[in-house]
């Protein structure tokens, strides 16, 4: 190694922690997550045909080059409808992450910070929900505010929380001890500011991390309580109803339920990837 | 100087980091003998624990790679030994004690057990000679009730005592060659006391030959034969104990012996060095400690000064040594 | 001996939680829309016969008023009758237990199977080939819904190969392990999609935590390292994952209990949902709930066991 | 060198017990961890205390007892006369107004997510120390006070080094304008070159602003540079407390003499003393009887034992606690001498 | 010989008669219990069950039955005393719900062990046919009097050709032959197995790979499909089934007959044939089943016309109807058109939005006339049309099956037609019912569809009737 290589000028050192070092894989993720992002956008001038036009006299067709991926029992072109859903579906994906994400992190913030009884009650709160059953919940909010997504994100929000409430209150428990928190404490500021502007951004990149996992989970649930009547209202194309509805036609027509299914994991394999990308670039575990 | 029982020569560490490549130990060389203890010293980043986990290849980061060096102990190159072949230089021939202890023992584990396992797979003893020798290698460094002991988790012991535990975890398997890297700094200066002597009894009772990484002084000065100083991942000298301490040549050297707070009446300035020590992206050129030397001439910036023996069993780097003033170490303060 | 005394005091505290659920499952499955007695008469519902199967069964008594009469039989041992099978509630959630039962551990168990060499592998080629496959599988394996997966095995171990039977739970207990290979699967592959990511992640902290590292300082090789050192100090947490998401594991099997045809708790607690048959959903769920709890609780007390360090 | 003024903080007889998971078979006997067990001190104003002792002695427990950051469980502490306590929040307002802390390890003691300009601009706002506009000019101020270039506050804790960072924690400690320091450790972490630039620091900043300091440490040689006075503590008893050359020059407790004597010396002559002590610190969980210090004192009586803890005596501003007078013991430092000079010649 | 081995989607819930409506527990209870009065396998007449034979008094009051020498599963006698029981257990039994539709008995008497007389509060078309209905099966009072109601439920005493051997709840009902029923030597099947597979994917599969023998519920997707495998015969057996369009009357502007015409014109009901039956069904053009008594071939149907449609709409002073279809969620068929008519209502200008809703809701929200359109289906419990009529026109309590439809004439007709006991009279009524309900359009009628089973080529005479049936006491497997 030679001297020069050593002897960089100062900025190049900050140009340099910007520029490189993204983790391969959160490139990859990102890249994926980016062509979801185009088709989402781009539906209306990328897809071939309108994703809920019915042609009953080409129904069940298999791929072929006028149907690139088949279409389905009403005859509606399979890929038209994977692109079109890529909207819905990263709708769901971002929503149904962001309230659980806020209601977790104040909950768990305000439980870790302050221990004691409030803590203990928070915990037995978590414990109420993680033991409750998802269904009966689920029927529960559809009844009460009637189907569609509203309802879902709701739903969801009631649930998911749980998980980055404990996540970050476990960090918490851990940060309030740190000697900056106690540095904070002692120059008297207040526990809100404590809390929110010195302890939270510390302990949210787990969460964050845990959050891009999260996404795809988000997805898979709202496809598996379709069944419901919750979630996306047809004829409105989402990959997870798609797959349960091709379902029906698994043993004759394969691609119904096969393409959409792609789609999911493929996203899945963009988030996870961007997780482990965000996690090693921050520095925590998944 | 041939003839030691243990060499490393021109040892270098690499790093590649988001701004490149970088050498945090470079071309480190030194010597030890048998039974004797070297004071590695030098200050925090100084690639002193860096050039000592080289020595037994187990770098904590992909990110770093062992581009150059020679170790031979023996006589035999140990460095060019096929992964496997080298895996009976660790432990077998140096052992490792560490800055840490709490985390470097295995949290679930019992003490004793661990141990033991170390025992049986260097000796091949069967379980129960394992644990007895367990037992007594925990006597030998100390600790009260052994046997009680031994079946107590590391998180049951006080620090002092953990740091015992990690002797007698290195002794298990029976090294020529003891690393240690900074075993006392988290501990308290009576416990400090104790292990010291600790270490010293074992290299008197065992021959045993003891690498001591530290940044204190005084601990060299009370425990180690030879010092090697480090700055910047360079040697830049390296000698007997007395000698160095009484006359250091080199002006870091020199500096951290004006350093030591022990001198000095209650509210009289120390003597410090000046600037801050430079990070691995950020490395001056030349002689790197040039930027903070006092002694510093034009040459400094621009060229590295080579390693040379100054005589008296004594070897430097340094383009314009400080002049010798044979005045004797700083006078203790309250005696 | 103190780090285990949460064993005497912590099943106090569930007590609480399990009433909290109890209210909670009371108050929200009566005020779904949707009337038991309609449901039990289809279209040939008259007043009448409406008022009288109302009356049978205390639904025109106002929530409250069941909700204690419901507390009330639970202290002698009761839960009401079925509205649907007509049966008292505990024998019918009993006889229905067993099949859960077997799919759960046995999902969890093959899921341990599939995780922990994945993981291994994973982890031990980080960024490597290797590891994106793993990732590919287990992206794969969540991405797949239970019922769709669930068929695709179907068809391919039963239909084509005639390994396994296509549906159903058998007689003999050799037998229903034969049946409950597939359904177990099923779940096992989902669930591990979860459980590699967590133990990956956990390996690698632990493969280079200063432990291991003094591990191979001491030179010990490379695999007792790992089996010893490293493996057991990652399963920690994802065996905590595991206990938090048996909630979930649990109502995951309503799928595939009825893709499979397995007359276990989730088909009875779906088809009780559909016709509002409340004794047996508020029965179902405080079991549910309960085993989850009870999951947790055993799972602290394997952390415990596990780790030295944790008290509770 | 004490002035006699009030005392600007005062501990009287702070006990503070946390508690600790249970005990016995079942786990069920409450236990709890004895962190502070009637600690009295008292600090004037403009004086700089050193804490030593043994790690786990409660020097940090105290310190945070003192400024409020943790409720005692009995005892009193007053600041400028004013009593502090949670049922006090006024109290405890002046006192987090007028009070600042430094803490041992300079990275974590700041917010990694804010950059070193933001955070201390925070305080100058919560505190309305300065107008708003001016606040950037205060910062800058601060910084060069501390000997940092004021362009290093756009930067984050993480782009400074270990000294850097610490003379950063000391300019938030100064801008809130505060009556009394608490320096917990905090040059511990630090390189030995850069200890000394802090220690300087510290005592320019004495001089400059008549700072009330109470330095936490335990490496006694520092101590004796910065300190006017000298607590050493042992298992949350403060077991000798007076002025530092005298303390430093004739211990007159045990353990003192042990702690003094156990600081390595540069000079390889002076070697350290075969065993400064016996045994390992017992549990503050379970305190011995009597003088907590007796198991491992060499020069234990059956007294020590059985009698209360024996507490601090006075004479001439100089206290301990030990049931001998400083007569009665052998000097540390002539004790050592003689066995090391008889063993290594 | 053999025992047969039969894929369903749903396990019974009870085996007491009077306590279900639910057809999945009527179809077994026809394999174990027998009744009076049996209806024949065309679905359209009756036959002699436990009664060998009848008279009816002139002034239709009065009905003497004449019981055969049969005999309980337990072997002890079928009389006439359990007869009466079972008949009055289902009239006024808290259980029963089925009360109402044998209120119409004012008393009964058994002179002696084989005579049974029943006499009617008044005259009655379709009382004999109502006796045929599963929910009236014979039981044994005096096993119902011992066992006590639950016991009975669970294992009863048949009086069928089969009986039950054993109830696995949630999985599967075993029944075995009966070799005391007065038909014994009929009965081929050693036993069969009524076995729950909810789904339907699975179900088929486990035909196609032998693990059972036949299956029910077959799906139209999979005939074609089905039909190609050489190990399996696909039934389709008429059936009594008709899926129609439900309109609130009361909802705005749908109480207008133009806007109701409009929308049967806005329904491609050919169209939904073909995608939703793939072909299997056939066009409805009134409410009473093809092939079922009185049914009116000539009914007319009104043809695929947006464009008339939309002329009505606009004579009607109607423009931007927008109506809701309430789905029942994870009924495929049910979402499948109403996908459907979203597109062709769309061409008339209406605008259909499609809401799901779990099935027990949907019943609750159609009840309380909380939708707009929605789609529902029936199947005849008994031959005699008065059943259906009364509870689609009849406005009886269940506001005409949900839909509010009020026309008094109509109603008149219904009471009429019931009391005629002159099958000719009767014919013309409800050929005038048929015509009067299409000209008002009630409900919009879609399609008919047959049963679909599937069996493996083994199975013999694997045989359901339109009311649902199953002849397993001809079935045999080889
Ligand atoms: N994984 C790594 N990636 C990049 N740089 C590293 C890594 N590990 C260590 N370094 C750098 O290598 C240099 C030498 O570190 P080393 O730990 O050997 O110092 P040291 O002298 O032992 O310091 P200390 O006294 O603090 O233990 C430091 O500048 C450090 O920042
Ligand atoms: N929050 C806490 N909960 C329980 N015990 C505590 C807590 N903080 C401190 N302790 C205990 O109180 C005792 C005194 O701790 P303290 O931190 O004050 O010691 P110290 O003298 O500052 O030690 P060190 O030199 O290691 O910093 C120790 O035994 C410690 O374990
Ligand atoms: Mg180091
Ligand atoms: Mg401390």
């Amino acid at each position: 190694m030679s001297e020069a290589t050593l002897d960089r000028p100062m900025p190049r050192r900050f140009l340099g922690r910007l520029t490189a070092g993204v983790p391969q894989p959160m490139l990859i993720g990102g890249a994926i997550l980016t062509v979801f992002l185009v088709l989402a956008i781009g539906a209306p001038l990328i897809s071939p045909y309108d994703p809920v036009y019915q042609d009953i006299a080409a129904r069940l067709a298999p791929p072929s080059l006028a149907h690139p991926f088949g279409t389905d029992n009403f005859g509606r072109d399979i890929l038209a409808r994977v692109i079109w859903s890529a909207r819905v579906d990263l709708q769901i994906a971002v929503l149904g992450v962001i309230f659980p994400f806020i209601i977790g992190t104040a909950t768990g913030t305000i439980a870790g910070y302050f221990g004691g009884l409030t803590d203990t009650l928070f915990m037995r709160v978590v414990d109420v929900v993680l033991a409750f059953p998802f269904l009966v919940l689920m029927l529960a909010i559809i009844a009460i505010l009637g189907p569609g997504l509203a309802s879902f994100y709701i739903a969801m929000g009631l649930v998911g929380w749980v998980s980055y409430a404990r996540l970050i209150r476990a960090q918490i428990l851990v940060l309030r001890q740190s000697d900056f928190a106690m540095a904070a404490k002692s120059l008297g500021f207040s526990h809100w500011r404590i809390m929110f502007r010195h302890l939270l951004p510390n302990a949210m990149v787990g969460s964050i991390v845990f959050s891009m996992s999260d996404a795809v989970l988000v997805l898979l649930n709202g496809a598996a309580i379709s069944y419901l009547g919750l979630g996306v209202q047809p004829p409105t194309a989402e990959w997870g109803i798609m797959v349960a509805d091709g379902q029906a036609f698994i043993s004759i027509a394969w691609w119904i339920s096969t393409f959409p299914g792609l789609a999911i994991v493929v996203l899945a394999f963009g988030f996870s990837l961007l997780a482990d990308g965000l996690g090693e670039k921050l520095g925590v575990r998944p | 100087m041939s003839g030691a029982f243990f060499e490393v020569e021109d040892l270098t560490v690499d790093v590649a980091t988001d701004t490149g490549r970088h050498v945090i130990v470079d071309r480190v060389s030194f010597t030890l003998g048998k039974g004797e203890i070297l004071g590695l010293v030098g200050e925090s980043g100084s690639g002193k624990t860096m050039a000592c986990r080289a020595l037994l290849k187990l770098l904590p980061s992909k990110r770093l790679s062992i581009p150059g060096g020679r170790v031979r102990i023996d006589g035999e190159d140990v460095m060019a030994l096929p992964d496997a072949g080298f895996r009976t230089v660790r432990g077998k021939r140096i052992g490792m004690i560490f800055q840490n202890p709490a985390s470097h023992l295995d949290p679930v584990m019992r003490i004793g057990e661990q141990i033991a396992e170390s025992v049986r797979f260097h000796h091949g003893s069967s379980r129960r000679a394992a644990e007895a020798r367990a037992v007594e290698l925990l006597t030998q460094v100390g600790i009260p009730d052994p046997k009680e002991r031994s079946r107590g988790f590391p998180h049951e012991f006080s620090g002092g005592m953990r740091q015992r535990a990690m002797i007698a975890l290195a002794l298990a398997s029976d090294p020529d060659i003891l690393i240690a890297d900074e075993p006392t700094t988290a501990l308290d200066v009576t416990v400090q006391a104790q292990i010291l002597r600790l270490l010293k009894e074992l290299r008197d009772a065992r021959g045993l030959s003891i690498i001591f990484i530290t940044h204190d002084l005084g601990v060299v000065a009370q425990l180690c034969d030879r010092i090697c100083v480090l700055y910047g991942g360079r040697v830049c000298e390296i000698g007997d104990k007395r000698t160095l301490l009484a006359d250091p040549r080199h002006p870091y050297t020199a500096g951290l012996t004006g350093c030591q707070p022990g001198a000095g009446a209650t509210g009289s300035r120390l003597k410090t060095i000046p600037g801050y020590p430079p990070t691995i992206d950020a490395m001056p050129s030349g002689c790197r400690f040039h930027p903070r030397c006092s002694n510093a001439v034009d040459a400094c910036a621009r060229l590295q000064p080579p390693f040379e023996d100054v005589g008296q069993d004594r070897r430097l780097a340094c383009h314009n040594p400080v002049v010798s003033e044979l005045t004797s170490v700083p006078a203790r303060g309250f005696a | 001996m103190h780090r285990y005394r949460f064993v005497f005091y912590r099943p106090l505290q569930l007590l609480p939680v399990l009433v909290g659920i109890s209210i909670i499952t009371f108050v929200l499955v009566h005020s779904i829309p949707g009337d038991p007695a309609r449901i039990l008469l289809g279209t040939r519902a008259t007043p009448e016969a409406l008022a009288n199967i109302r009356a049978q069964f205390g639904l025109d008594e106002p929530i409250w008023v069941q909700y204690f009469d419901f507390v009330k039989n639970l202290f002698h041992g009761e839960m009401g009758r079925s509205i649907l099978y007509k049966v008292d509630v505990i024998g019918l959630i009993l006889g229905r237990l067993e099949p859960t039962l077997v799919l759960v551990f046995g999902s969890v168990i093959l899921s341990l199977i599939i995780t922990i060499p994945l993981a291994t592998l994973a982890a031990g080629h980080r960024g490597g080939a290797i590891d994106h496959a793993v990732r590919m599988i287990s992206t794969g394996g969540l991405g797949m819904p239970a019922f769709w997966l669930g068929i695709m095995l179907i068809i391919l171990f039963s239909v084509k190969l005639g390994l396994f039977p296509v549906s159903g739970y058998g007689q003999s207990v050799a037998d229903k392990l034969h049946h409950m290979v597939l359904p177990c699967l099923t779940i096992a592959l989902s669930l591990s999609a979860v459980l590699t990511r967590s133990l990956r992640a956990s390996l690698l902290a632990e493969m280079e935590s200063d432990a291991a590292m003094a591990a191979r300082a001491r030179g010990l090789p490379e695999h007792i390292v790992f089996r010893r050192h490293v493996l057991p100090n990652s399963l920690i947490p994802t065996l905590n994952l595991l206990a938090v998401n048996i909630g979930w594991l649990i109502s995951g099997t309503v799928v595939v209990e009825s893709v499979f045809a397995i007359p276990g708790m989730g088909q009875l607690l779906i088809r009780a949902i559909f016709t509002r048959d409340y004794m047996v959903v508020q029965g179902v769920a405080m079991l549910f709930a309960l085993a989850s709890v009870l999951t947790n609780f055993l799972a602290d007390i394997l952390t415990v066991v596990l780790d030295p360090r944790v008290t509770l | 060198m004490t002035i006699d003024r009030t005392p600007l903080i005062e501990a009287d007889d702070v006990v503070l017990h946390f508690p600790a998971p249970g005990g016995g078979p079942l786990g069920l006997t409450r236990r709890s961890v004895k962190a502070l067990n009637g600690v009295s001190l008292s600090v004037k104003p403009g004086e700089t205390i050193g804490l030593v002792g043994e790690s786990g002695s409660g020097k940090s427990t105290l310190g945070r007892a003192l400024l409020g950051l943790e409720s005692v469980t009995s005892g009193h502490v007053a600041f400028d006369g004013v009593a502090v306590s949670a049922k006090n929040p006024r109290g405890l307002k002046t006192l987090r107004r007028e009070t600042a802390t430094v803490f041992q390890d300079p990275m974590n003691a700041l917010n990694p997510r804010l950059t070193v300009g933001e955070a201390i601009a925070e305080v100058l706002r919560v505190h309305n120390k300065v107008p708003g506009p001016e606040v950037g000019k205060r910062v800058a101020e601060l910084l060069s006070l501390v000997g940092l270039d004021p362009a290093l506050a756009a930067r984050r804790p993480k782009a400074l080094s270990g000294g850097q960072c610490q003379r950063v924690g000391i300019a938030r400690a100064l801008a809130v304008e505060p009556k009394l320091i608490v320096a917990d450790e905090c040059v511990a972490a630090l390189d030995v070159s850069i200890q000394g630039q802090i220690i300087n620091l510290f005592l320019d900043l004495k001089e400059r602003m008549n700072l009330t300091l109470i330095f936490i440490a335990h490496d006694l040689s520092i101590v004796r540079r910065l300190c006017d006075r000298v607590a050493v503590m042992y298992l949350g008893r403060i077991v000798e407390e007076g002025p530092t050359e005298q303390v430093f020059a004739a211990p007159r407790h045990p353990y003192t003499a042990a702690l003094i004597q156990s600081i390595p010396e540069i000079d390889p002559d002076i070697v350290l003393p075969e065993a400064p002590m016996q045994g390992e610190p017992p549990s503050p969980l379970n305190l011995p009887s009597g003088c907590s210090f007796h198991p491992r004192c060499a020069f234990a009586k059956a007294r020590c034992k059985a009698d209360p803890a024996p507490t601090l005596r006075r004479r001439d501003g100089h206290g301990w606690a030990c049931i001998f007078d400083p007569g009665q013991l052998p000097s540390p430092a002539t004790a050592t001498r003689l066995t090391t000079t008889g063993e290594h010649p | 010989a053999g025992v047969l081995t039969i894929g369903r989607r749903e396990d019974s819930s009870t085996f007491d008669p009077i306590a279900t409506a639910q057809n999945i527990d009527f179809w077994v209870f026809a394999n174990v219990y027998d009744v009076l009065v049996r209806v024949d396998k065309t679905g359209t007449k009756l036959e002699p069950g436990l009664a060998e034979s009848w008279t009816v008094s002139p002034d239709n009051l009065t009905y003497t039955f004449k019981m055969r020498d049969a005999k309980f599963s337990d072997g002890s006698p079928i009389t006439s005393e359990d007869a009466k029981y079972s008949l009055t257990r289902i009239r006024d039994d808290k259980l029963s719900l089925w009360s109402d539709s044998y209120k119409i008995v004012a008393d009964m008497a058994t002179p002696d062990a084989q005579t049974l007389v029943v006499k009617l509060k008044s005259p009655s078309a379709p009382f004999l046919s109502t006796l045929a209905m599963p929910g009236a099966s014979i039981i044994s009072k005096k096993g119902m009097e011992t066992m006590g109601e639950e016991a009975y439920a669970q294992k009863p005493i048949a009086s069928g050709a089969f009986m039950v051997k054993d109830w696995i709840r949630g999985d599967r009902v075993i029944l075995e032959k009966n070799p005391n029923f007065w038909q014994a030597d009929r009965v081929k099947l050693d036993g069969v197995e009524w076995i729950s597979i909810p789904d339907d994917n699975t179900r088929m599969l486990d035909v196609q790979a032998g693990q059972i023998d036949a299956a029910i519920f077959v799906p139209f997707s999979r005939v074609q499909q089905l039909e190609a495998d050489p190990n399996l015969n696909v039934l389709l057996e008429p059936s009594t089934r008709e899926d129609s369009l439900l309109i609130n009357h009361s909802h705005g502007d749908l109480g207008k007959q133009k806007v109701r015409e409009a929308i049967d014109d806005a329904t491609d009901k050919k169209a939904i044939v073909d995608a939703v039956t793939f072909g299997i069904g056939t066009v409805a053009n009134s409410y009473i089943p093809k092939g079922a008594l009185y049914y009116n071939a000539d009914n007319a149907v009104r043809p695929y016309d947006p464009e008339k449609a939309k002329t009505l709409l606009k004579e009607a002073g109607v423009s931007n109807l927008t109506l809701t279809y309430l789905a029942q969620a994870g009924d495929e068929v049910d979402e499948q058109v109403g996908v459907l008519l979203q597109q062709q209502f769309a061409k008339a200008g209406i605008t259909l939005n499609i809401r799901k809703v779990d099935p027990s809701q949907q019943w609750g929200m159609l009840v309380d006339g909380d939708y707009d359109v929605a789609k529902a289906y029936w199947t005849n419990d008994i031959l005699d049309p008065d059943q259906k009529t009364t509870f689609v026109l009849g406005n009886d309590s269940n506001m005409n099956y949900m839909t509010r439809y009020n026309n008094p004439a109509v109603t008149k007709l219904v009471a009429k037609a019931r009391v005629e006991m002159d099958p000719k009279k009767r014919e013309t009524m409800y050929v005038e019912l048929q015509k009067q309900a299409k000209a008002d359009v009630n409900w919009v009628d879609l399609y008919y569809s047959p049963y679909i089973n599937v069996a493996r080529k083994n199975v013999k005479d694997f045989f359901q009737n339109p009311l649902g049936r199953f002849f397993l006491e001809d079935t045999d497997k080889e």
